[in-house]
């Protein structure tokens, strides 16, 4: 599964993607930033204040409780600053 | 098509853009052309401003915006550029713009667009100012803005 | 002077217009265009659309509307073009510009310009078409829209 | 005092200006219009819905009970259709 990050996001983690493979157990987006932030201390303080956190999940913005399923491709990244 | 969303790292010329998107249309009677610039308070002054988007995700998200405008308004065509990469002040960073048959629906158009794009298209603002970067926060205003369309 | 009235029976370049518009600004941030155009629905099409006016009345009035819109929403600028005359239908009627630090100010000065030009600007229309001429009612609705001001 | 009419007022009346020397007892706007009416039969038909007339005084767009007084220019007119 690739997980991107933007923005401030991307920066503090010193990575625009990377690939990981969360076990079975990990079903929703919340499940799986859980997990992320278990394996990674930057992970674990840049996903400290959850509602700070937007996601897409294959290309598409979703709510954290959405089900991860077969998604290929998850986005994290902060609230929105354009126009 | 009656949409049009471009994503560009260029610059673009805000009246040759109206200018294109004007052309004749039967029924046309109002347009309105929304331009967003950088902005360098003086009080606060940037150098440049750096934007960075998530492409295929921005240009759903505005197709979509463009569309419901369309839908919801009557409007007989919309057109949204939005421009990523850096910028200097004054320059052009984001133009909407709205053909109708009446002003109401071509204003109401571009404002709907405008305000969801604000808050639901992955574009992020980072300002260099000679004292640094700074990521630029989101407004809370800008989510309350939106709710008028609800 | 931050607002520009302009009265002229020769055509005008909507773009053209907008990039004068749009000089470099301390504080700019968000620029709207309004463009009144001549319509002609094809189930009731005109051959052309005159307009009459009340010269030194429309001046005035015109720069009130637009000085209370630079006062009431802190507008930058403020321009308004409005032709007299014959045109033809697509060609551009009223142009109505602003310029502010943030949108919401933009598009409302706008809105507010138009708004008061519709009811209050000694102009008359007349439509030219195949089957005679015709004097243009006022809409009742714009005299609603206006309300939303006060 | 010169009276301007505009748009289908000044196409019925077939003129667009006229001077007027009305009576000192003619004191308002709306008193200046009976007294036209008086004098001409194309006025007072044009004038019949007084509401659908709007009016300037010396370039100021009045209401119909304002005074005269030594007013210059009356002009009278339809809802504006401008825009």
């Amino acid at each position: 599964m690739k997980i991107l990050y933007f923005a401030w996001l991307r920066e503090r983690l010193n990575r625009g993607e990377e690939t990981v493979f969360p076990p079975a157990s990990v079903k929703t987006i919340a499940e799986l930033m859980d997990w992320l932030a278990t394996k990674d201390e930057a992970i674990a303080l840049a996903f400290e204040k959850r509602d700070l956190i937007k996601t897409a999940l294959d290309e598409t913005i979703v709510e954290h409780d959405t089900p991860i399923k077969n998604a290929k491709t998850i986005a994290f990244f902060p609230p929105m600053t354009g126009g | 098509m009656s949409i049009t969303v471009r994503l560009q790292s260029d610059i673009f010329d805000p009246g040759a853009e109206t200018n294109a998107f004007l052309t004749a249309h039967t029924k046309a009677g109002a347009a309105v052309t929304f331009t967003g610039l950088v902005r360098s308070d003086p009080t606060n002054p940037i150098t440049s401003l750096t934007l960075e988007h998530y492409p295929p995700v921005a240009q759903a998200q505005l197709e979509e915006f463009a569309n419901r405008a369309i839908a919801r308004f009557g409007l007989l065509k919309a057109t949204v550029i939005h421009r990523y990469g850096k910028m200097l002040p004054n320059e052009p960073i984001v133009q909407v713009m709205t053909l109708a048959p009446h002003r109401n629906a071509a204003f109401e158009g571009a404002q709907f667009i405008m305000d969801f794009l604000k808050t639901d298209a992955p574009f992020w603002k980072k300002e260099t100012s000679p004292t640094g970067e700074n990521w630029v926060d989101a407004k809370i205003q800008d989510d309350t803005t939106k709710l008028r369309w609800e």
